[in-house]
C-alpha cells in the first residue's frame, strides 16, 4: 500500500469539520508501545500550530513490566486549545488505547459520550487475561455503550502499511504508535508536517524505519479519512497567546534552563552535584548536555555528598545548586544546614514526589513543604520558593539565585513532578528582559591587614562579603560551629548565640521586603479567597476563574514565595470571610497560614499522587460558598 | 592566580599561623603535624591564599582554624565531598583535607572512597588516633578488636580496618604513612604528597594522649621503633632493624623477616616499587602490621592516572571548543519553536 | 600535718550555724580541677542527706583547651534545699573559683553579697594573662567589694596537707578540689561520710592517693573551721520529699534505665544501635554496661547506619532504640521515614543541643521540636514526647516503647542538653508500680494457608499486626514504597495512597485517646496560662509558683506529649484569657499552638544555650499580665 | 527454631516463589539470579521462615518481592545496616542482602565496607549491570571510564572502583564473582557463599538488558568466554581458554599470561589458594580485569575469623554468667541511695 498523505488529498466526500476551544486527547498502551512519543508529537504539532498546549505523562514504575499489564501502562494526556489553558483537562474527549490493560486503566477518566479508539487486535486472550479481564469488553453489549467506540485493527493495518519495507514483524509492530498518531492527526485536523521531520532527522540513518513510521503515520489519517466509523472531525483554532516565539518546555528543562540563565546572568559557570532519583534526574540530564555554558555536573556518590560538594563549590563562589527529590532531600538536611551557618548562597531544587519514604516515585505530591521549612536541626531558616508551572521553573530558578546571592543564604526552590515532566508553552524571553544576577566577592589586599577582614560583617540586607579563595589576604574560616558575627570566628557565648540565631531569622524575613506583593485574580475582597501554591497553579486558576464566570463571590491567590510570605499577604487574606487552601497533601501550608494569621483556613486535600482536577475544586468551592 | 613564584614574598612557617588559639590537649600528637605543615608549606612556592584546608569534625579536623589559610571546617565525615566541591571549581588551588579515623573512616568511608577512586587532586591526611578523641573516647574503625572503651567496656568487637588498604582497595594512586613525631619522615611524606598530581592519601600515626596514649609507642619509642618500623624507599629494599641486620623477603606472596647476612644477601629481598602499575605490592605491605611484622612507613604506591577535576573542566573547555561558547538565545530558541503573532 | 576531721572534731570555739532554705553552690576552675567531681561529690552527700538537689554542669567544648585559659573553664552548679526544687538556680550563693579565668567567666552569676572563695595562689601573672586580666583582681580595691570574698591559698595549704605523703607535687596539687570540696562541706554543714566511702573505693588500689585526698577534704574543713575569715555557716534541713528510698539520677542515666525497662517488662532484649554525638554519647556508654540485661549495643558507622539498624532489629520484634542529637537526627530522617512506612515500633531519642549545624555542641536547647515534627519527606507523622527533666526520662522512655509497641510505629523522645547531663533525685519506683509493655506477635501456621496471613490488617487501634522472621507461615515482605492496607503488597493506587496517608495519619492522632489529659497548676480558668514542655519544667513551674504566691492570676500548663497533644489541650487553653509559651527557641510550640487553636499565644524565646532563670520568666509574665 | 532437618518438608525451588508479579525487563540478567536462588535455597536445609532477604533499591532489589521468605526492601544503600540489625537480633536467620552495584558502591558504599569488615555473617549479593537501572540509565561507580550515559553525554570521567577490590581492602572473609548466565558456576558459588560463616561477599555480572546491554559479553558469548574467565580451584593452578591451553604465572608480584607445553607446565603456574590467610592474593586476582587478563570467577577467598553478630551475642551471654541476669531493683538501687521517711 503506498502512502497517501490523507491531509493534503483532496476528497470529494470530505467530512464534516466542526471547530471546538478545548480539546483533551490521552493516549495509553504498554511502556514498549510508544505512548509518550505519540503524546509529545501531538504536543508539538498543536504548538508549533498555535494552540495552548498542557500535557500530563503518566509513566510506569517499572522499568518494563510485563508486556501487557496494569502495571506496564504508560499514557500521555494533553489538552490543546484555543483558549489560554492550565491543566491537561479532567475528562479526557478522545482515549486511545493499544491494549486491554490500558482500556481497564484509563476508561473511567473518558468523558461520557468520548471518543474510544482501540486497537482491536490487542484483546486477545493472553492480554486480556493479564489486564484481569474475564470477558472481552470490545464484546460486551452495555458496557462501553457510553462512549463513541472505535474497534481499529491497528496491528494489522499497521503491518499492511508497511509490509512493503519487508521489516521484522517487531519492527513493523512497533510503529503502531504512529498509526494512532495518525488517526488523531485526522481527528483534530492536525498538521503532520512536524512530526515527519522529526522522523527524519530522528531515523534519518535508516530510511525504511523512517518511510516505515510515515506510511502508518498516513495510515492512520487515512484510516479516519475513509472509514465509515468517523463522521466528523474537530479543528481547534490557534490561541490568543501573548505575542512572542514560543517552544514548549518541561518543568525540569525550564529549571535547568533557569539556572543556567541565572550563572550566565552573573557572569559565573554554574555547578552541579546530584545523585539521580525520580523525578529530578532529568536536570541533572539537561545540565549536563550544556557543558559549554560552562556548566559543570557532577553525579556523585550520594545526595549528603552533592549537598556538601554544592556548600564547598559555593564557598569557592561558585553559583552551585543540587536538585532531588524527598528520601534526598533528607539526606541533605545536615549540610544545607551547613551552607545557612555558612552563609553562603546556593539552590536545592526539590522535585517533590508521593512520599512519605519512597512512597511513590513516580507521583506528584506537594508533601514537602514542612520538610523544607523545618527539616534541619536548630533555629534554622531559609527562604523557599515554589514555581506554579512548568515555565515558571525557568523564572524562579533564576530567582533562587538571586535571592540567594543577594542575601548569602541556601535557598530552596520547590517543584513537583506534575509540574516537572508536564510541559507547556513557553514565550522564550528576550535576554533584555532577565532580570540581572549581580554578584560581588570582596576584591584582595596586599597591605599586611590580613587581619582585619570580617567575613561576618553585614550589609543593610544583614548579608556577609562572599570573600572567596585565591583572593590575597583575605584568608578566613567557616564552618558549622556558631560563629561570632562580624569576626567570623568560633563563638559560644549565650549572647552571641541569640544575636546570631536572630540575625540569621531577620536576614530570611526581610527578603519579604525585596519579593512582590501578593496580588490575586478575582474581586479584591468578598466571600471566599482560595490560596493555593507551587504547581498547583493552574487547576487553581481555571477553577476560580470558572466560579467568576458563574459570578461567585471568589478570589484566587497564589504563592511562590514560601518563606518568607509576600509582606502583605495577611492584609490581603484579611479582606476575604473565608479562606480555602487547595493542597496535594494533608495541610502543610494551612498549618502555616492558620499560624501566622490566625484564621480558621479550610483546607481541600487531595493525596493521591495526581493534580487537582478542576471539577473537584469547584465543588469545594461552592461547599465552602454555601457552608 | 599566580603562578610565577619567584614574585611572591618568601614565606615561613609563622605566615601560616592564623591568630586562633590552639585548643588540643597538651601532647596531642596534632601539635606536631601542625608544626611540620607550617613547614613544608612555604616550600611549595603557592602563594597562601591559593590554600584551602577543609576538614570535618573531630578534634583533628579543627585543623584548619590554626592555619592562615583560606578553611572550612565542615560536618562529620563529609569533607572529601566539599573538598571536591571546592576543586572541580578551582583546580588551581591546593586543596587539603584534614580528618581523622572516625571522620575518614567511620562515617565518611564512603566520601573518601569516592573521592580517591576519582584521583581528584586532594591532599588527604588522616590523623589515625585509634579513637574518636573529639567525642571522648569511643573506639574506632582502626581501633584493635577488643579495645576496652567508653562505649565497649567488655572490649570491641569490630574488627578494625587497615586505612592503607581500604585506600589501596578503591584505586588510589598516592598511599603514604607517616608518624607524627618522626618529624623528618612526616615532612618528607608531606612534600611527596604535595608533588602527587592526584588523590594523595597519608596516614598519620597520632597519639592521643587523654584517650588512646601510646597507641603508636612501638612506632615512637627510641628504643624499639627501629625493629617496628621499614623506611619506604623507591628501589631499596626492605631492610629495617637498628642496624639494617633484617629484611623481608617474599615467600610466594607471603612477606617473611629475615636476617641479613646468615646466606641472605639484599638481593633476596623484597625491593620496593612504588610506582608499579597495579597495587598489589603495595596492597601487600600495606598487610603487615605491628607486632608480626615491622610497619612500613613512607610512600607505598605514587603512580600517575588522569585527574577528575581536571577532567571535568577538560570536558567543559571540549565543548565550547566543539559547539562554541554557550549562548542563551540560541538554547532558548532550540527545538521546536513557533510565533504568536 | 595529720588528717583531722574538722566536722566529728569538737571544739569550744564553735562558730554559729545558721538555717537556710536553699543554697547554690558553684564550683568553676580549670578542666583539670576537678570540679565535675567536686559537684558531684557535694551533689551526693547533700542527696544522701536528704536535701531535694538540682545539678547543672558546663563543661568546655574543648577536651582540654590550654590550663587556664577561658576556654578551658569547667563549672558545677549545684543547688540543694530543704524545699522541693526544680532548677539550679538562677544566682549562686557561694561560688568557689579556683583561678582567674574561672572567676572571670563566673562572677556575673554571684549574688551580690554571696560567699567568693577564690584560690589565691593560682592569682598569678601568666594565670591572670591567659585570662585576659590585665591587673589582679583580688587586689582591686573595689571590683569584688559587693562579694564576701575568701583569698585562700588552696594550692599551698593542699601541698601541705598531703606532704608526709611525699607525693610529687603534680599530684598533690590534684588534691586541690577536695581541699575546696572540704571547705564547702564545713560551710553548709555536709557529713562527708559518702565522699570518703567513694575515695575509697575509687582509688583503694593507691593508698596514698586515698589518704592525699582525705587529708585535703580534711584540711579544707579544717579551714573553714579555724580561720578568722569564716565566720558563720549555714545548715539546710533535709527536704520534706515524698517518701521512698531516693538515688541520683542524670537526664541520659534516666533514659538508659527506662528504655532497658521498658524490654524487661516486654519480655525482650532491648537493641541500640548508635554513633557517638554530644551530648547523646552516654545513653550509649550507660547502655553498653548493661549487656546483662541482654542489650546489645552497636556503635555502628553513622547515624543513618544506626537508624536503619533500628529498624531492621525492629522488624525481627526486637525493642530497638537509637540516641542522637540535632546534626545526627537529621541523618536519620529518611530512616525514620521507612519505619513509618513499614509501621515497625521503635524509639529516637532527641538529646537536643544548640543549632543549626555544629551549633553548640555542649550546650542545651529545645530546637528541634519542629525537626522531630517535620523532618520527613512526604506526610509522614509519627508521637513525639518530651522529657520534663532528668528523672522523668525514666518514664518517658517507657512510655515511648508503650506508644511505639501498642500502635506499631516509630516513636520520637526529646530530651535535652540541659536535663541528659543534670541530675537531680530519683525516688526508685517498684517493680510493681511499672506500667506494662504488652507485646503479641502473631503465631505462626503450618497449615498452608501462608497466604492469607495480611501483615497490614489493623486492630481498633489501627495497628498493624507485628508478625516476625521464624515465623512459619507468616513469610511477607515489606519497604519504603507505599503498600496496600492488608496485604501490604506495593500499591500505587490513587485512593489506596489517599486511604493510607490518612490511616497513618489517624493512627498517630488517636494516641491522644491513650495518653492523658492535660492537667494545670494554678487556677483552673483565669488570667493567663504559661505553656511550656520538656526540659524547661522547673524553671516554668518554680516561676508560676512563685507568682501564685504573690497572688497572681496564672496557671501553669506543662507539655509532654507533643504529638499528639492531650486532646483537651484546646479546652484547657481556652479558659485563660493569654497564654505564653516560653521556650529555648524561637517559637516552635507556639507556631503549633497558634494553628491548632487559632490562640494569639505569646513567645518567650530564649537562645542562649542556657536554661530560663526564674528570674526571668516571672518578669515576663509579670510583663504579660500587665500588658 | 528447629534445626533437625530431617523433620522439614522437602522444599522446590517452586516453594520458595511468592505471589508477587516479576516485574523485570525482558531478557533482564536478574531472572537468572532469581531462579539459581531459588534452586540453592532448598538444598540448605533451612526452613523457609527462617530466610530473610533484605535490599536497597534498585531493580535488582526487588528481589526479595519475588521470594517467599521474609523480606525487607529498605532504602538506598542502606541495606547492609538494616541486615545488621535483622541479624544481631536473631543470629539464628539465614540472612541475605541484594544490592546493585549504585546502592551498594555509591550511595552504601559505607555500610557494605562495615558490614564486611566486622565480618557480620551476611550473604552479600552484588548485581553488577555498571548502570543504574531503575533511574533509567545513569553511568554507576562500576561503569568504565568514558561511559557515555544519560548523565554523561561526553563521557563519565571517574575511575570506576572493582568491587572486589573494595570487599578485600575492607577486610573480607570470603569474596567471589560469578556471571549471572553461568548457571553451574553461579548455583556453585551461592552455595559456597552459604557455608561461609561471616559475611560473603558475591559479585555477579548482571545483563541490563534496556541500559547496558551486552557489558557482559566477553564472559557470557560462549565463542569467547572461554579466553576471557578463569574459573578458581582451590589448591589448583589458573588454567584457562578452551582447552586449559593457557595459564597464569607470577611474575614477581605480576601476573602473566602463558602458553601452557612450551617449556612451562602447570607447576610453573601460579595455584589458587582461598585459604590464604592474608588476602594478597586474592586481593591481586581481583586486579586481573578483561581485557588485558581473563578474569577470575568463583571464590577468591575464603577463611575464618570470628563473627560479628556472634561476639556481640556472646558478650551479652559473658555479661549474664558473670553479672547474672540483669535485675532491675538492683539496677536501680545501684550506686548511692538515701531514704526519706
Ligand atoms: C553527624 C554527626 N554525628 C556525630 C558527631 C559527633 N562527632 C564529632 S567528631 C566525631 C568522631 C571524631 O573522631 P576522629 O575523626 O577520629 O577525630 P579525633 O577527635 O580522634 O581527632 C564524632 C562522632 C557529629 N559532630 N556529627
Ligand atoms: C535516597 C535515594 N536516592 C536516590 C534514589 C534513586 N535510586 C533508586 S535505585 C538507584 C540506583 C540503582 O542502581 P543499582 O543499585 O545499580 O540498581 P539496578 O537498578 O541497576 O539494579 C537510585 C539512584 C533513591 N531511591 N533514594
Ligand atoms: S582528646 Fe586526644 S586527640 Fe583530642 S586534642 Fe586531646 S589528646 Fe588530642
Ligand atoms: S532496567 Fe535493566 S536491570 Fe532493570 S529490570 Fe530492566 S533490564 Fe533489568
Ligand atoms: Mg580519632
Ligand atoms: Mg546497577
Amino acid at each position: 500500500m503506498a502512502a497517501i498523505d490523507a491531509a493534503t488529498a483532496e476528497s470529494p466526500e470530505q467530512k464534516p469539520l466542526e471547530e471546538v476551544e478545548t480539546v483533551v486527547v490521552r493516549f495509553c498502551g504498554d511502556s514498549g508501545d510508544g505512548m509518550q512519543l505519540a503524546g509529545t508529537q501531538l504536543t508539538n504539532v498543536s504548538a508549533v500550530f498555535g494552540n495552548d498546549v498542557v500535557t500530563l505523562p503518566d509513566f510506569p514504575a517499572e522499568i518494563r513490566a510485563p508486556a501487557g499489564t496494569l502495571s506496564g501502562v504508560s499514557g500521555f494526556q494533553i489538552s490543546f486549545s484555543s483558549d489560554d489553558i492550565y491543566t491537561p483537562g479532567d475528562e479526557v474527549d478522545t482515549l486511545v488505547a493499544m491494549n486491554p490493560a490500558a482500556l481497564k486503566a484509563n476508561i473511567a477518566d473518558l468523558k461520557r459520550g468520548g471518543t474510544l479508539t482501540v486497537n482491536e487486535d490487542a484483546f486477545e486472550k493472553s492480554n486480556l487475561q493479564k489486564a484481569h479481564y474475564d470477558h472481552n469488553p470490545l464484546e460486551s453489549e452495555d458496557e462501553l455503550a457510553g462512549y463513541r467506540l472505535h474497534k481499529v485493527p491497528m496491528t494489522r493495518l499497521t503491518r499492511d502499511a508497511v509490509e512493503e519495507l519487508g521489516l521484522s514483524q517487531k519492527i513493523a509492530d512497533r510503529c503502531k504508535n504512529f498509526f494512532a498518531l495518525g488517526l488523531v492527526f485526522w481527528l483534530y485536523d492536525r498538521d503532520p508536517t512536524p512530526t515527519k521531520e522529526w522522523i527524519n532527522a530522528k531515523f534519518g540513518k535508516n530510511p525504511s524505519i523512517v518511510q516505515a513510521n510515515l506510511n502508518a503515520l498516513a495510515a492512520g489519517s487515512n484510516y479516519g479519512y475513509s472509514t465509515e466509523s468517523f463522521t466528523v472531525h474537530y479543528r481547534v483554532p490557534p490561541a490568543r497567546l501573548a505575542p512572542g516565539k514560543y517552544r514548549k518546555i518541561t518543568g525540569n528543562e525550564a529549571t535547568a534552563f533557569g539556572l543556567v540563565t541565572a550563572a550566565k546572568l552573573a557572569g559565573k559557570k554554574l555547578f552541579y552535584a546530584g545523585y539521580p532519583i525520580t523525578p529530578a534526574s532529568d536536570i541533572l540530564h539537561e545540565l549536563s548536555k550544556l557543558k559549554n555554558f560552562g556548566v559543570r555536573t557532577c553525579q556523585v556518590e550520594d545526595e549528603i555528598a552533592a549537598m556538601t560538594a554544592v556548600v564547598g563549590a559555593a564557598y569557592t563562589g561558585e553559583l552551585a545548586v543540587t536538585a532531588s527529590s524527598g528520601p534526598g532531600i533528607c539526606l541533605k538536611a545536615e549540610a544545607m544546614g551547613l551552607g545557612v551557618m555558612t552563609e553562603l548562597p546556593m539552590v536545592i531544587v526539590d522535585v517533590q514526589r508521593g512520599g512519605p519514604s519512597t512512597g511513590l516515585p513516580t507521583k506528584t505530591e506537594q508533601s514537602d513543604l514542612l520538610l523544607a521549612m523545618y527539616g534541619r536541626n536548630g533555629d534554622c531558616p531559609l527562604p523557599i520558593l515554589a514555581a506554579s508551572g512548568p515555565g515558571d521553573c525557568f523564572q524562579m530558578a533564576q530567582e533562587a539565585f538571586r535571592l540567594a546571592t543577594e542575601f548569602m543564604t541556601p535557598v530552596i526552590l520547590l517543584t513537583d513532578g506534575y509540574i516537572a515532566n508536564g510541559a507547556e508553552p513557553w514565550r522564550i524571553p528576550a535576554i533584555s528582559e532577565l532580570r540581572p544576577v549581580d554578584v560581588v566577592h570582596p576584591e584582595g589586599t596586599n597591605n599586611g591587614h590580613e587581619s582585619d577582614f570580617r567575613p561576618y560583617a553585614r550589609n543593610e540586607k544583614l548579608a556577609r562579603p562572599w570573600a572567596i579563595p585565591g583572593t590575597p589576604g583575605l584568608q578566613h574560616r567557616v564552618g558549622g560551629l556558631e560563629k561570632s558575627d562580624g569576626t567570623g570566628n568560633v563563638d559560644y557565648s549565650p549572647e552571641n548565640h541569640e544575636h546570631m540565631v536572630k540575625t540569621r531569622q531577620a536576614k530570611v524575613a526581610g527578603i519579604a521586603n525585596h519579593i512582590p506583593e501578593q496580588t490575586v485574580e478575582g474581586p479584591e475582597s468578598g466571600e471566599l479567597l482560595v490560596l493555593s501554591w507551587g504547581g498547583t497553579y493552574g487547576s487553581n486558576r481555571t477553577a476560580v476563574r470558572e466560579c467568576l464566570r458563574a459570578g461567585k463571590s471568589v478570589a484566587h491567590a497564589h504563592l511562590r514565595y514560601l518563606n518568607p510570605m509576600p509582606r502583605n499577604l495577611g492584609e490581603v487574606i484579611s479582606r476575604y470571610k473565608k479562606v480555602l487552601i487547595p493542597e496535594l497533601n494533608t495541610g502543610q501550608l494551612r498549618l502555616l497560614i492558620r499560624s501566622y494569621f490566625l484564621v480558621d483556613a479550610v483546607g481541600y486535600n487531595k493525596i493521591k499522587g495526581k493534580p487537582f482536577l478542576v471539577s473537584e475544586l469547584v465543588s469545594k468551592i461552592d461547599e465552602v460558598l454555601a457552608s | 592566580m599566580s603562578t610565577d613564584s619567584s614574585a611572591l614574598p618568601v614565606l615561613t612557617a609563622k605566615d601560616f599561623a592564623s591568630d586562633q588559639e590552639i585548643r588540643w590537649c597538651p601532647r596531642c600528637g596534632d601539635y606536631s603535624i601542625l608544626a611540620q605543615m607550617k613547614k613544608v608549606l612555604p616550600k611549595l612556592g603557592i602563594p597562601k591564599e591559593n590554600f584551602v584546608f577543609v576538614s570535618g569534625i573531630g578534634c583533628s579536623s579543627r585543623f584548619p582554624y590554626y592555619m592562615d589559610t583560606y578553611g572550612f571546617t565542615g560536618i562529620n565525615g563529609r569533607d572529601p565531598a566539599l573538598a571536591t566541591g571546592v576543586k572541580v571549581r578551582r583546580p588551581d588551588l591546593s586543596v587539603w583535607v584534614i580528618t581523622g579515623d572516625g571522620d575518614a573512616l567511620s562515617i565518611g568511608g564512603n566520601h573518601l572512597m569516592h573521592a580517591i577512586r576519582r584521583n581528584i587532586d586532594l591532599k588527604i591526611i588522616l590523623f589515625n588516633n585509634q579513637i574518636y578523641g573529639l567525642t571522648k573516647g569511643q573506639y574506632s574503625p582502626t581501633s584493635p578488636l577488643g579495645s576496652r572503651t567508653k562505649s565497649t567496656p567488655m572490649g570491641s568487637v569490630d574488627n578494625p580496618v587497615t586505612p592503607l588498604c581500604v585506600a589501596i582497595g578503591s584505586e588510589a594512586t598516592f598511599v603514604a604513612r607517616a608518624v607524627d613525631v618522626d618529624i623528618k619522615g612526616l615532612v618528607e611524606t608531606l612534600e611527596r604528597a604535595a608533588a602527587h598530581k592526584g588523590t594523595a592519601f597519608v596516614e598519620v600515626y597520632q597519639d592521643c594522649n587523654v584517650f588512646n596514649p601510646g597507641a603508636f609507642s612501638y612506632a615512637t619509642d627510641k628504643k624499639i621503633k627501629e625493629d617496628n618500623l621499614i623506611y619506604l624507599e623507591h628501589g631499596k629494599p626492605l631492610i629495617f632493624g637498628k642496624d639494617g641486620e633484617k629484611g623481608i623477603r617474599l615467600n610466594e606472596m607471603k612477606p617473611e623477616i629475615v636476617e641479613l647476612g646468615k646466606g641472605i644477601s639484599e638481593d633476596d629481598l623484597l625491593f620496593h616499587d612504588e610506582k608499579a602499575e597495579e597495587p598489589s605490592l603495595a596492597f601487600l605491605l600495606s598487610r603487615m602490621r605491628y607486632p608480626e611484622f615491622p610497619e612500613p612507613v613512607g610512600v607505598f604506591r605514587d603512580v600517575e592516572k588522569s585527574v577528575y577535576d581536571e577532567r571535568v573542566n577538560a570536558q567543559v573547555d571540549e565543548a565550547v571548543q566543539n559547539k562554541g561558547e554557550g549562548d542563551l538565545e540560541a538554547l532558548f530558541n532550540s527545538g521546536d519553536t513557533w510565533t504568536v503573532k
